[in-house]
């Protein structure tokens, strides 16, 4: 592990290891020098980061809120409309109902209403919760809620450099920009560029493993079984190919369709409910535009349309496993 | 802190725009050339119009569904305005708000929602970002005493208080939400004692007063502006029409007639301020005149909105994204 | 039209008409009349149904709510677990945001969260505009959001006797049910059932049409130019099945499976945005568990992925018309 | 409205309980045993079961993330709770709920919620039902000082206060909202002020004398029972471990060790009462007794725990619908 100040001087154009939620308070840092309009606004989050940000920035530009998500919300639209560009950490995702109304109402819609007099440059910022026994109210992934929303982009990245170079262009974008951080992927290492400027365009999927035999999309923290179980899969001869849209509205669909191209066989994979979800989407778009291509059924992998229970003994097998996941990919073969 | 001359005949000419756009939309209304729902400032107009001119050009302002008059309160041209009722790509916001959101930000409106109470925290943000940047602009937040019991009402006094933003909140009272009373719906009719629950003043002013209201505000904006904080003013007023435009509600009247047609006569803020003018010694031709022009600006914007353009078709995804993907 | 008292005066087991409107007051009506543990809250009320549930039921039974959603919603929900069996009104569906933390994180996990023991009999109405220039704060359609939270059924009927026979279930079932209404349904005129124990059970498919060239599934009001694109199709001698899922959650898989086994082909007609929408589920679904049956693409068919415009000249042309409709189902034949 | 002999010692004994109960949990906690979110209710033990001592049976009762105590508070068995900690399908809430939602209904606990605020409604809803259905039921609702500022505690307390529902609004205030102080985010840190918005009395007690709080709640319930209406008690607390169970706060201190310990020693609430109780003549042996049998009782409580099963995998679905479609 190098500390802060190595990461620091290290010269630009060159990686440097850290952790998934380094990587975020990193790229926070490196807008909030870069532009002295992105302020930082949520509950505690002077602690937030090891309050590293707290410290650099001070409460002019790191403001601790009260418990009131609604109001906070809505106060960070207002100031996004006038001239400053809130990053709000809205905290755990289950959270994010009590200021969806703002969020949808108003960050989403507003600029349509006013026929283009005002932006609202924001970023809403929340993680998710699946390990832990944190039980129904704290463990929420509702990000397919806000994918039916026009006038909202969402990123979901799944490792350090990803969510370092997303999380700029987020807080660069013009528009609400919805981050869905996936708790399990914090404590992630890997390599990350020190350019403040290199951004990751908010849009493009990533193919994270190129393979031949089946298509694996897997969405936010979905990523780690998915891994796991494709270099089980290759060990038997299996070669997977692993797209991760990374943001999840707009999803690249063309990204899928062209590894479909070559596969035919397509399997999602997500932590998000059963129902009406991100999986869903891509299907139903791969159904339409790309079903000469498919050979076999899509198959979807997902939580239940259960609610997450606390108990560890129930918690373990409810997200999908290594095992699902590979067993869901050898019944295409 | 007083209106000067030229002030009062602008109080007069503006309160007197609301009016005439207000009957003349609801006629183009009742001819079909406005869709949508059609909620009517008339009768509010000093509540309006008073809060409005204690602010410079410069400040801010957020509204609510019963949207008409704040923008032109705040000095808003009418032909985008009438345009945008009509939904036609001249109205100030292409036609893609409407009635209800009738955002002008040439005049500092950030923005009127539909969702009754949805506008205090933007009003808020707006005043927050003010402080932040360190200019003196006030942000002055209309809602009427139904959005008093939002959520959003609370946690954002609560808010501007704490960090003693330029806001002004200011509560169109006009004693009903639809169909339902203050007193059957807040625990404590006394809508400005409310404030001291976030350790801000509250103040009841007369809102047919337009020499009230604009005194009222102007000496709130002057504390705000000098960092001492916001102010709860509740400008008690009357709607003279139904709660929108055909409303038609069925059982027993939730207001009598007799008390209309007693606020109508009495306690209408138009006659009242003409009234008073003329007692100050302003000469009935002055205002003639202002009337005269006032019907003149009504039939332009008419005129204006009426041979603007519906949007094209293909249109219809512009304004989405500052950024596309 | 009848007269309310000829309504009353009906025998049972005899249909009789009346709008969609109508019925849902009336199925209100008897399940007031049949358990007094029912009772109506939203705000204005007294008004609602023309202010027939007042004046039958008077103030105990029918409250106005002072404009506190998020409030009142959770009242419903606490009196809902304690004895009563509240129908929550939340009027337009654009403000069911404002409620959506109560109904999300508190109607829909409590009886889960405590192992059982509470029950949440809740009904929470609302109504979606997609005419008459509204404009985006009053024109969601909002349903697709809930579709991913486990423990909620959803129902939108689409016809007089449906929405008298499943707002029935809904009000008699033991946990939380939604309901959206499509407000260009309200005026549609049918034959109702006067019997009041006549009910519709939540989750079961109606086959509006049945048809043997393509499987046609119209979600709430959707309804509307989907039957006159089949009229139209009809005549050119194109045999259109329709599907009505009426309840959303769960959704009756297997009606359109048997439809495609018999078709091949399906559409898919909504007025929800397009992304992750009832569309995107039932699609992939059937690209999942129906893929060997079609024959060809499944087309969906939705509002774009834009906020709705107040302007008549944008609005007119945003959601699925009868023309869409029938070149969809051309372009599979 | 005093305490009776038994009622005084039944508080202690509910105290004790509380304490040792957290204390065990605590050890068993950092034995990994428990799961999850573990926020301790020591040093809170007045406040919680003052209020609680002062309902009868069938009242009723809602929660909060800090939810360890109020059942406990209201008289729950002790080995369904511990069992529920540890995520056992023996727990009170067959291991689906935990630490943050320890809801047991028979002692007429409707929920608590892990949304902070979220239960607000749900106790106004409690007492609503209670006043339609006319039976003379009362409903306590604890929340904290953190969730005063979220829309739902201005929401209810205005429906409360409007219907005059017989419900007990019990703000546990322990000065903090994680590292949040109320001075940082309430406007009016003075919370009972507040009250006066919706019309009803509000009322600030010393939240760790268990008699003090007694006596507030138990003569808010004679009022609310009496048909009265609804009342804020604010009773001031101080929470003895960190926020949750393990957390490391970074940077600044947000409180002062010295506050910690000053409070630990001087403002114990169960050795304050302990003094009490020995000044009023009860025997040192009795307390023993007392204390001897608690010790019992959450040794027993574990062991239930330990040895109750793990849920099965295939029960995953279970409690999730009265009516499966
Ligand atoms: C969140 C929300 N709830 C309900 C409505 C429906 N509604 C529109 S206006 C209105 C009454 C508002 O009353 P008030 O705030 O007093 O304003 P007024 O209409 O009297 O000007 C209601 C309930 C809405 N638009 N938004
Ligand atoms: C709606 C919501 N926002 C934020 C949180 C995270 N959170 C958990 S406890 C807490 C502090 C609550 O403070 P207070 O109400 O004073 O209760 P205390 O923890 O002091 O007992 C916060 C912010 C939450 N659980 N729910
Ligand atoms: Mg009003
Ligand atoms: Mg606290």
């Amino acid at each position: 592990m190098h500390t802060d100040a190595q990461k620091h001087a290290a010269p630009h154009g060159t990686d440097i290891q850290m952790t998934y939620v380094e990587a975020i308070v990193q790229a926070q840092i490196e807008e909030m020098d870069r532009d002295e309009r992105v302020i930082l606004m949520g509950e505690d989050v002077s602690i937030y980061g090891r309050g590293k940000l707290f410290e650099r920035f001070g409460k002019r530009r790191v403001w601790n809120m009260p418990i009131s998500e609604g109001g906070f919300t809505g106060l960070a639209i207002g100031a996004a409309i006038s001239g400053l560009r809130p990053i709000v950490d809205l905290s755990t995702a289950s959270f994010v109902y009590l200021a969806s109304d703002q969020i949808i109402n108003q960050a989403s819609k507003l600029r349509f209403m006013t026929g283009g007099q005002i932006d609202i440059p924001i970023v809403f910022r929340c993680f998710m919760y699946s390990a832990g026994s944190m039980a129904a109210q704290h463990a929420d992934r509702p990000y397919p809620l806000f994918m039916n929303v026009p006038g909202l982009k969402i990123i979901s990245p799944t490792s350090a450099a990803d969510i370092k170079g997303l999380m700029k262009s987020a807080i660069r974008d013009g528009d609400p920009v919805l981050v869905f951080e996936d708790a399990r992927l914090w404590s992630l290492e890997g390599d990350v560029p020190t350019d403040p400027d290199r951004v990751i365009p908010i849009g493009k999927a990533d193919v994270k493993r190129e393979g031949r035999d089946v298509t694996l999309v897997a969405i936010a923290g979905a990523i780690r079984p998915t891994i796991e179980a494709v270099d089980a899969l290759t060990e038997e001869g299996v070669s997977v190919e692993v797209i991760d849209p990374r943001t999840l509205k707009p999803l690249d669909h063309e990204a899928v369709k062209m590894s479909v191209a070559k596969t035919g066989r397509l399997v999602i994979v997500e932590n998000g409910h059963r129902v009406c979800n991100v999986g869903s989407e891509i299907a139903a778009v791969m159904a339409e535009e790309a079903f000469d291509l498919l050979r076999r059924p899509i198959l979807r992998l997902s939580a239940p349309d259960i609610h997450v229970p606390f108990s560890p003994a129930l918690e373990k097998g409810f997200f999908p496993t290594k095992d699902d996941i590979a067993a869901a990919v050898r019944r295409l073969l | 802190m007083q209106m000067n001359g030229d002030q009062q005949l602008e109080a007069y000419r503006r309160m007197l725009r609301i009016r005439r756009f207000e009957e003349e939309a609801m006629r183009q209304f009742s001819r079909n050339k406005i869709p949508g729902f059609f909620h009517s400032s008339v009768g509010q107009e000093a509540a309006i119009v008073g809060a409005c001119l204690a602010l410079r050009d410069d400040d801010a302002m957020t509204g609510t569904h019963r949207s008409h008059g704040h923008p032109i309160g705040k000095g808003a041209r009418l032909d985008a305005l009438m345009a945008e009722l009509m939904g036609k790509q001249g109205g100030i916001c292409k036609g893609r708000g409407g009635s209800m959101h009738f955002a002008d930000n040439s005049v500092g409106i950030i923005s009127e929602s539909g969702i009754v109470g949805g506008g205090i925290p933007l009003a808020t943000g707006c005043a927050f970002s003010a402080s932040v940047r360190g200019v003196d602009q006030v942000t002055l937040c209309f809602f009427g005493d139904g959005a008093v019991n939002e959520g959003t009402f609370h946690e954002s006094l609560n808010m501007a208080s704490l960090w003693k933003l330029p806001a002004i909140y200011l509560c169109e009272n006009n004693g009903y939400a639809i169909v339902t009373s203050v007193e059957q719906s807040h625990a404590q009719p006394d809508i400005a004692l409310r404030a001291a629950g976030y350790g801000m003043p509250g103040v009841t002013i007369d809102g047919q007063d337009v020499t009230a209201v604009f005194e009222a505000t102007a000496q709130a904006v002057a504390r705000a502006r000098a960092g001492e904080g916001p102010i709860l003013i509740v400008a008690n007023t009357y709607r003279f029409d139904e709660h929108n435009y055909g409303l038609l509600v069925p059982g027993q009247p939730y207001r009598s007639v007799a008390e209309i047609e007693a606020h109508k006569r009495d306690r209408d803020p138009i006659l009242l301020y003409r009234a008073v003018l003329l007692e100050e010694g302003v000469s009935e031709k002055t205002l003639r005149e202002i009337e005269e022009e006032v019907t003149e600006h009504i039939k332009k914007a008419v005129k204006f909105a009426l041979n603007s353009p519906m949007p094209e078709t293909e249109t219809f995804s512009d304004y989405m994204f500052n950024t596309p993907i």
